[in-house]
């Protein structure tokens, strides 16, 4: 028994090297591609202590705008264009149908807001775009899809290019938003805003411009997301449900965190991947990435309640 | 001249705390236990006792446990839907394993199991605050799903992986399973539910709600002022979690009949706290407008077209479904942000200044 | 001191509003005033009086606290800015310090000033001038700049906020409580400041205080204000030789200050259960 | 006046993308019945749609709400069948669960309202197992089981554990959680791991696209994965188009573009503009199974009409009707469906039928037959269904049998 | 006057012995000290008033009393005995009660549930006997609502009663609060800056409840205060406090007397 937990698993790791790789590169593959929706969140709840449910289904929703436009043939760059243009008319609409109205709730209503939105989303997406799985327009947007076979200590390594473009937009992604939220005047007023409602409007922070412009940022970031997700297994609905694993995401690296949604998303695609390969599967019958990510997440708060990279919680009376 | 409250005075502490204060409120809950104990009885068929009367009784009760952790308490919990599969498991495994047991008993028993692990769940809820928490519950969600499809032993070993619920008697007459009366069914619920409701009333208007309200505006000055945290936090999530419990027993018990493991995920814990909030936190009325609101429209919703003869694919109208229940929480957010409940509030305040304008 | 006479013109004009919260509870009765240009007006009365609801009104805060105006107008320059988006006054340039300094608790004292420069177009270098100006106004954040404003004690964070308001290049600033829970020295020295900025940057004040004896001593003129209606207004000079005034709002008795031993006279209410 | 045989569909949900195809496939084939021959005996079949998009709790409300006039349910859903199961014996209503819900239904003694015709799950491993072994001994082999982590994904394993007894091969159940449906690189790690010799899916929505894009990207040789009939869906397919050549899938029904069907619905549904389909659907595997599906039910309460003579026939007669299906080569011919389903026979002790079915592979382009008409050998798991009837019987007493039924 | 029999003050009231005693307290948060090395005692049935500008670590002072930050060194003697480290509510459970500077009520209550809050370390009937509400539950709630609305009547907040606290103006909530911990019956009160943000009329109101508080129940009572007029009218000694440090400690006049006092807080005599 404490063999097949404490030993065994390693001899493993170290039999087959290539092997272990592979599971670190898909780890951190699907790391990456939760910290993207994870970022999304972030922003969001940066600007407005929101936390934004509706990431998940914005992602689909994107991307299901991306394919649909296509499908009606219209060049893909042209897509790209006229989805941005309607993640932008649907953070308008958010701000003014529902934040507005809401201003200076308490979170938990806004939080409930935004599933709402997100009922109303998978109604609305389902109307448009049908419930078939779609393709995602991979080629057509210029993505390399074919996979780069390396031969490490004479194993094999498998790494898909889009998988690789993935990785690179993200951190182009992260660096911009970091630059954007600590280095401009924007980026300031998005973080007063989340500190205190009243007193941003007291010196003229209009929530209206901030919140849209988050939430459109939200909708790009979701685009992205959307594009990465859907090149690896096509673009459905049932895409919503990875929006979950974004959650132990932000616990571990802190809700206000970009780099924490980063390094958050990395540590949770790696680590689960390992504990559900090397000891999920072998000792408790696999499907532990259900749960791992969160459980994890739960024991670093016990020693960090703001997660690895939040805002420390102020407390004084 | 309705909510006449001028006039009413109370001549001692016991009688202002009696669970009426103002007369017609008593009045109110009595029309609304006729209703429930005789009138709907004898009116309602099966398909209303199935789609209406019992699941938004058993939701109303869930969301009342919730309601005890994140409205009294300011525990926000997403993990609601899992430990109604505590529940509903425990009472599945003590029906099988001691088939003489009486059922209504083996449900209120099962309740014990899930504020068991509620408490357990409960103790990061002492250094984790607000969403971490939120999120920390689904900790509780996800694993214990996972559990209910891993851990043969909780389904019986049966191929499917799901558990069905035998025909159970209690006084010679079938009240779980399929040969169970729907009315039958509707009473043992509502008779649970009707009893578990005024023990939460108690509670929440005692010491220990009071103690819970404390922690949740404001945790910091409660613990200042002599509350020890943990106590409180633990006991919220443990009658939260019993009640809970209960409802989940009853779900799969006195309505559903059988139930798969990812019956107990996300989106019903999701349902639930609608119910909660649109009903209103911390209130315990609400829970019922709320349950009655979400439960109750969508079969309306889904009844309506053909009732208008228009002819739109069921389909169709699922989808319009969905849509117009996400409008419609967002709606009652906004007109009302702490729900059904206070909306009826503001109702009576208004009544009882009329005719005056303020 | 440059008194109220000679700057007739008037920038903000109150016209008998009433205000309401949660569309039951009727807090401002029919409140109006009037703030010239370059004065300092002082809008005093007790606690629930409806200062803080009035300023909020003004400076259009209300509605997240599910408060309208429901009666009544509000001018600003000769146009009314009723409903308007708090940020459009603060780009016509009314600004408020909310009561109880609201500061930005994540951000550092730095920061939280630059914020309030966010509405102004007119350059960098216009800013890190102003915030040179606030500096040299309060020193003491200058000491703090880089501390997390939540960190800092009441009197930095009150200096904090009101230094945010100028940066934004006011011409009206509505202050609530600015004295609250400040050392005396501190309030003399911040109203000190306020007196100044007025002269120097020719900013106008409307300040609500509950501390009528310093108000009294740097406004120009005041209005009193008791459950939500106006019930005494003058030149402060006046208001602070007004018996009444004298009597509640200053603790003055003929014979000068009165101990606050000596207030034991109070009478037992009657039992409410009977 | 007509039959209300209502369909409890799910056009939306997770499981949408596989659900829809079949939905208007049924639906096609009724509506073209009543534009036809004016219904089945004469009577107009009302064949209303009741959304539960895969969903019990809604599954139990279509149920309930269509209970009261309907001759027939159709759960859809391993779990909408596992529910309404006790309850159709207190209502007398047949459920037709084809190619779905709970194996031992095959056992019309103790299931006596159930009907999953013409080949239960266990069937589909039993076919794919011969196929294998087709192509050589199984002794010593590695099979992956890749499955949706939900009852409809454990239904096999007994039969599957059974069989590697038998036949000496290792089985690696691998579960693929309803969240990891889209993501399932982890399970493909492990397949590499295992280094299986066979991955036999029994996959369902959102499940097969994941799985079989994996699959392509691992460089899993395509030829050795086999999956159930619902995961032979040409939509998720085309996701990876010529790379998942070779891809293999059991099934029980197959398009025939060619079978005079298809013209008859062409003509008086499609043209009429009364489909919701489209023509690339309708040259799919699964659009052709919902015809099957319906022609099933079409044969079913034909047999009651002829018995009982009277073209308004009850629930209770349909389920003599469908107990009394005679599907031969000729009738087959008849209703038009050359080609697209095998031929079968119901009878009361017997509610499945084992019509067996063909392997299919996926050319790059379509699903082809490679196989000739594979039959599964029931009499290997006979036991197997009676005595998990027979559990399920007991656990759910008093649960009446209808002793007067022969085998 | 480091005796224990205490002393007489100048109205004529005999204050008893130390109470509390803070022994060279020092509070650091990373870098910054907000507390240097302090010490002051407290005595039986004494008004103590701490005073000193913003920042000077005063509320930090009550909240080492009171048990939410621990002292990095020094210690906290109480009732003769070394106070061991607790937690906050268990030093409340000893008598300790207090009220907040920037107000830390209930908002979602009404004020009679704060005020009731305020007597929770007297009340422990079951869960049980709770949710039947009977027996023992169901009379502690009747003794101790008498209780409360003893101290109701006695801050004359009767008429508010019922209306939750969120829509109480500032001056209100204060008393509330203080409501809220006289209910508690504390062997000593800690109030910071109770009258903060009042008018002259509710500051007296205010002083005459401390003072009549103090003669009652006897209750000992520490006080933050930047009004010097009330401070030195209802105090009996003064400790003075400035950037962490302490630079005076005596009688009002004493402290009024004190140069350095003056150089660092008053600046105009008061
Ligand atoms: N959000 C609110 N909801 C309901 N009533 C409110 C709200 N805010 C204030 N009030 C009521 O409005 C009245 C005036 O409040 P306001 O804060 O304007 O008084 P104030 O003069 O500022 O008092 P203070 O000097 O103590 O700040 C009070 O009686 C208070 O009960
Ligand atoms: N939790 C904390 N973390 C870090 N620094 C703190 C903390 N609490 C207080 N401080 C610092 O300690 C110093 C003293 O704060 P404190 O609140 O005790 O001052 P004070 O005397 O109460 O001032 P005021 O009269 O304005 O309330 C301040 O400089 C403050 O920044
Ligand atoms: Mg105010
Ligand atoms: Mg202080």
């Amino acid at each position: 028994m404490l063999n097949d937990i404490f030993i065994a698993p390693f001899a493993d790791m170290f039999a087959a090297p290539d092997f272990l790789m592979q599971v670190l590169w898909e780890g951190l593959v699907s790391g990456i591609l939760y910290a993207l929706i994870a970022l999304g969140f972030v922003l969001i709840y940066r600007s407005s202590r929101i936390f934004n449910f509706a990431q998940g289904i914005m992602v689909v929703f994107a991307a299901l705008t991306l394919v649909g436009l296509h499908a009606m043939g219209v060049p893909a760059w042209i897509c790209i264009l006229l989805t941005l243009g309607v993640m932008f008319i649907l953070a308008v609409v958010i701000e003014r149908v529902v934040l507005r109205p809401l201003v200076g709730q308490p979170d938990i209503i806004l939080f409930m807001a935004t599933i709402g939105i997100t009922l109303f989303l998978i109604g609305l997406g389902e109307i448009i775009f049908g419930g078939e799985n779609k393709v995602m327009i991979t080629e057509e947007l210029g993505i390399p899809t074919d996979s780069v076979v390396l031969e490490p200590f004479g194993g094999l390594l498998i790494l898909e290019q889009k998988d690789i473009t993935a990785v690179i937009v993200a951190a182009l992604l992260v660096i911009g938003l970091l630059i954007f939220l600590n280095k401009t005047r924007m980026g300031r007023a998005i973080r007063a805003l989340g500190d205190d409602h009243q007193a941003a409007l007291s010196v003229g922070i209009s929530l209206q411009t901030i919140w849209v412009l988050v939430w459109f940022i939200a909708g790009i970031i979701a685009l992205v997301t959307g594009i990465a997700w859907g090149a690896r297994a096509g673009v459905s609905f049932a895409l919503e449900v990875i929006a979950y694993k974004a959650l132990p995401v932000l616990m571990l690296g802190g809700l206000e965190s970009i780099t924490g949604a980063i390094i958050g998303g990395l540590m949770i695609g790696m680590l689960e991947k390992l504990f559900e390969i090397y000891w999920g599967q072998p000792l408790l019958g696999g499907n532990t990435e259900t749960w791992f990510a969160f459980v994890l997440a739960l024991i670093v708060l016990l020693f960090r309640p703001q997660g690895l990279f939040g805002e420390r919680i102020i407390e004084r009376v | 001249m309705l909510y006449r409250t001028a006039g009413q005075f109370k001549t001692s502490y016991t009688a202002d705390q009696a669970l009426f204060p103002i007369r017609q409120d008593a009045y109110l809950l009595g029309i609304i236990l006729i209703f429930a104990w005789v009138v709907f009885p004898l009116t309602a068929s099966e398909f209303t006792f199935q789609t209406l009367l019992i699941p938004i009784l058993i939701y109303s009760l869930a969301a009342m446990g919730l309601n005890i952790l994140t409205g009294y308490a300011g525990q926000l919990s997403l993990g609601t839907a899992a430990f109604m599969g505590v529940g509903a498991y425990a009472c599945y495994k003590m029906v099988t394993i001691m088939p003489w047991m009486n059922p209504v008993v083996a449900i209120l028993l099962s309740g014990v199991f899930s504020a068991g692990v509620g408490v357990a769940f409960g103790i990061p809820s002492l250094r984790i605050k607000g969403f971490y928490l939120a999120i920390a519950t689904l900790a509780a969600q996800f694993f214990l799903v996972w559990l209910f499809e891993k851990w043969a032993w909780l389904y019986n070993y049966n191929a499917s992986g799901a558990i069905q619920v035998p025909n159970l008697q209690m006084f010679g007459v079938y009240i779980a399973g399929p040969q169970a009366d729907s009315m039958v069914q509707y009473f043992v619920v509502l008779g649970i539910v009707t009893l578990l409701t005024v023990l939460c009333i108690n509670l929440t208007r005692g010491n220990l709600g009071r103690t819970w309200k404390a922690t949740r505006d404001m945790d910091i000055a409660a613990e200042l002022i002599g509350i020890n945290l943990m106590k409180s936090k633990l006991t919220a999530f443990m009658v939260s979690s019993y009640i809970v419990g209960v409802a989940g027993a009853l779900f799969v018990f006195m309505w559903r009949g059988a139930a798969e493991p990812n019956l107990f995920d996300i989106p019903l814990s999701f349902r639930i706290l609608f119910i909660a909030i649109i009903g209103g936190l911390g209130s315990i009325l609400g829970n019922y407008l709320g349950a009655i609101l979400i439960v109750g429209l969508p079969v309306v919703l889904n009844t309506l077209p053909q009732a208008l003869g228009i002819p739109v694919s069921s389909a169709m109208v699922e989808h319009l479904n969905i849509m117009i229940i996400g409008s419609l929480i967002i709606f009652f957010l906004i007109i009302e942000p702490h729900g059904l409940a206070r909306l009826w509030a503001l109702i009576r305040e208004k009544l009882i200044i009329w005719p005056f304008p303020y | 001191m440059l008194d109220a006479e000679n700057t007739q013109e008037t920038l903000l004009e109150v016209n008998n509003i009433e205000v309401i919260y949660n569309h039951v509870i009727l807090v401002l009765k029919g409140v109006s005033l009037s703030v010239p240009k370059g004065g300092i007006t002082a809008l005093l009365g007790g606690n629930g009086a409806g200062k803080t609801t009035t300023l909020k009104a003004i400076s259009n805060l209300l509605h997240s606290e599910r408060g309208e105006v429901t009666k009544g107008s509000i001018i600003y320059r000769g146009e009314s800015v009723q409903d308007r988006d708090p940020a459009e006054l603060v780009r016509k340039g009314v600004i408020q310090v909310m009561e109880g300094r609201h500061c930005f608790e994540h951000l550092t004292v730095e920061e939280n000033l630059m914020t309030g420069a966010y509405t102004r177009r007119d350059g960098r270098a216009a800013v890190e001038q102003d915030l040179e100006m606030v500096y040299t106004y309060f020193p003491r954040l200058k000491e703090r700049r880089k501390s997390q404003a939540g960190y800092t004690s009441g009197g930095e964070q009150q200096m904090c906020a009101i230094g945010r308001a100028l940066m934004s290049r006011p011409e009206t600033i509505l202050l609530d409580e600015p004295s609250m829970g400040l050392a005396p020295q501190l309030v003399e020295q911040i109203f000190g400041i306020v007196k100044s900025v007025n002269e120097n940057e020719g900013v106008s004040f409307l300040l609500a205080e509950q501390n009528t004896n310093v108000a009294l001593r740097f406004a120009h003129y005041g209005y009193i204000l008791e459950s939500g209606r106006v019930v005494m207004d003058g030149p402060a000079a006046e208001l602070r030789e007004n018996p009444d005034v004298k009597e509640f709002y200053l603790g003055m008795s003929d014979e000068g200050r009165k101990s606050f031993r000596d207030v034991r006279s109070y009478r037992r209410r009657k039992r409410w259960l009977a | 006046e007509g039959l209300y045989a209502p369909n409890l569909s799910y056009r939306t949900g997770p499981f949408a993308a596989t659900g829809i195809p079949l939905m208007n496939g049924q639906a096609d084939y009724m509506s073209m019945l009543n534009a036809r021959d004016g219904g089945i005996g004469g009577a107009i079949i009302d064949f209303e749609e009741c959304e539960t998009g895969y969903s019990t709790e809604k599954g139990v409300e279509c149920y309930e709400k269509t209970k009261g006039k309907a001759i027939v349910t159709q759960p859809w859903s391993t779990g909408i069948t596992l529910q309404v199961l006790p309850k159709t014996n207190v209502d007398e209503i047949p459920i037709l669960a084809p190619g779905y819900g709970f194996s031992p239904m095959a056992d019309g003694k103790v299931f006596q309202w159930a009907f999953n015709t013409p080949s239960g799950y266990w069937d589909a491993a039993d076919m794919i197992l011969q196929y294998i072994e087709g192509q050589g001994s199984l002794d010593g082999k590695k099979i992956a089981f890749l499955h949706l982590d939900h009852p409809y994904g454990k239904e096999p394993l007994p039969l599957l554990e059974a069989m590697a007894e038998q036949k000496g091969f290792e089985l690696v159940p691998i579960p693929v959680g309803l969240k990891e449906m889209q993501n399932q690189s982890a399970q493909w790690l492990q397949i590499r791991r295992e280094r299986p010799d066979y991955v036999v899916m029994w996959g369902w929505g959102a499940m097969n696209a994941g799985a079989i894009t994996e699959a392509v990207k691992t460089k899993f040789p395509m030829e050795n994965m086999l999956g159930v009939w619902w995961a032979g869906h040409d939509a998720d397919l085309k996701i990876v188009g010529e790379d998942g050549k070779g891809y293999k899938s059991i099934s029980w029904s197959f398009p025939n573009p060619d079978a005079p069907v298809m013209a008859d619905i062409k003509k008086h549904v499609v043209d009429a503009g009364n489909t919701q389909s489209n023509e690339e659907e309708m040259s799919g595997v699964f659009y052709s199974r919902g015809i099957i599906i319906s022609a099933i039910l079409a044969e079913g309460i034909t047999a009651a009409q002829a018995e009982f003579g009277t073209p308004q026939i009850t629930a209770s007669q349909l389920r003599w009707g469908l107990e009394n299906i005679n599907m031969t080569e000729e009738r087959i011919a008849e209703l038009g469906l050359d080609g697209m389903v095998p031929p079968f026979a119901t009878s009361c002790s017997n509610h499945t039928g084992h019509s067996g079915g063909w392997m299919l592979e996926w050319d790059g382009a379509k699903f082809v037959k490679v196989s000739d008409h594979l039959s599964p050998n029931v009499d290997n798991y006979a036991e197997l269904i009676a005595s998990s009837a027979g559990e399920y019987a007991d656990a759910n007493a008093p649960w009446p049998v209808n002793e007067d039924c022969e085998g | 006057m480091k005796d224990t029999e205490g002393y007489v003050t100048a109205d004529g009231r005999q204050i008893g012995g130390v109470l509390m005693e803070m022994k060279n307290i020092t509070l650091k948060f990373g870098g910054v000290v907000a507390i240097k090395d302090i010490s002051f005692d407290i005595r039986e049935g004494e008004v103590r008033a701490i005073i000193g500008p913003n920042g000077a670590g005063k509320s930090s002072m009550l909240n080492i009393i009171s048990g939410f930050y621990t002292p990095s060194e020094g210690e906290v003697w109480y009732k003769g005995a070394k106070r061991p480290p607790m937690k906050p509510f268990e030093v409340a459970r000893q008598g300790v009660a207090r009220t907040f500077q920037n107000i830390a009520l209930f908002e979602g209550m009404t004020v009679l549930d704060n005020v009731m809050t305020g007597r929770l370390t007297h009340m422990n009937a079951g869960i049980a006997s709770q949710a039947l509400w009977w027996g023992k539950a169901r009379d502690e709630e009747i003794a101790n609502r008498e209780k409360v609305e003893e101290v109701i009547d006695f801050l004359e907040i009767q008429s508010i009663r019922k209306t939750p606290v969120g829509r109480l103006p500032y001056g209100l909530k204060k008393r509330v609060e203080l409501a809220r911990a006289l209910a508690a019956e504390p062997s000593i009160l800690l109030l910071d800056e109770p009258m903060a943000g009042m008018n002259v009329e509710e500051k007296e109101d205010m002083s005459r409840f401390i003072l009549d508080v103090n003669d009652e129940f006897g209750t000992t009572i520490a006080l933050i205060e930047h009004d010097m007029g009330v401070v030195m009218d209802i105090s009996d000694r003064v400790v003075v406090m400035d950037y962490g440090k302490k630079i005076g400690d005596g009688t009002p006049d004493e402290v009024r007397s004190n140069q350095d006092v003056i150089d660092a807080y008053l600046g105009v005599q008061h």
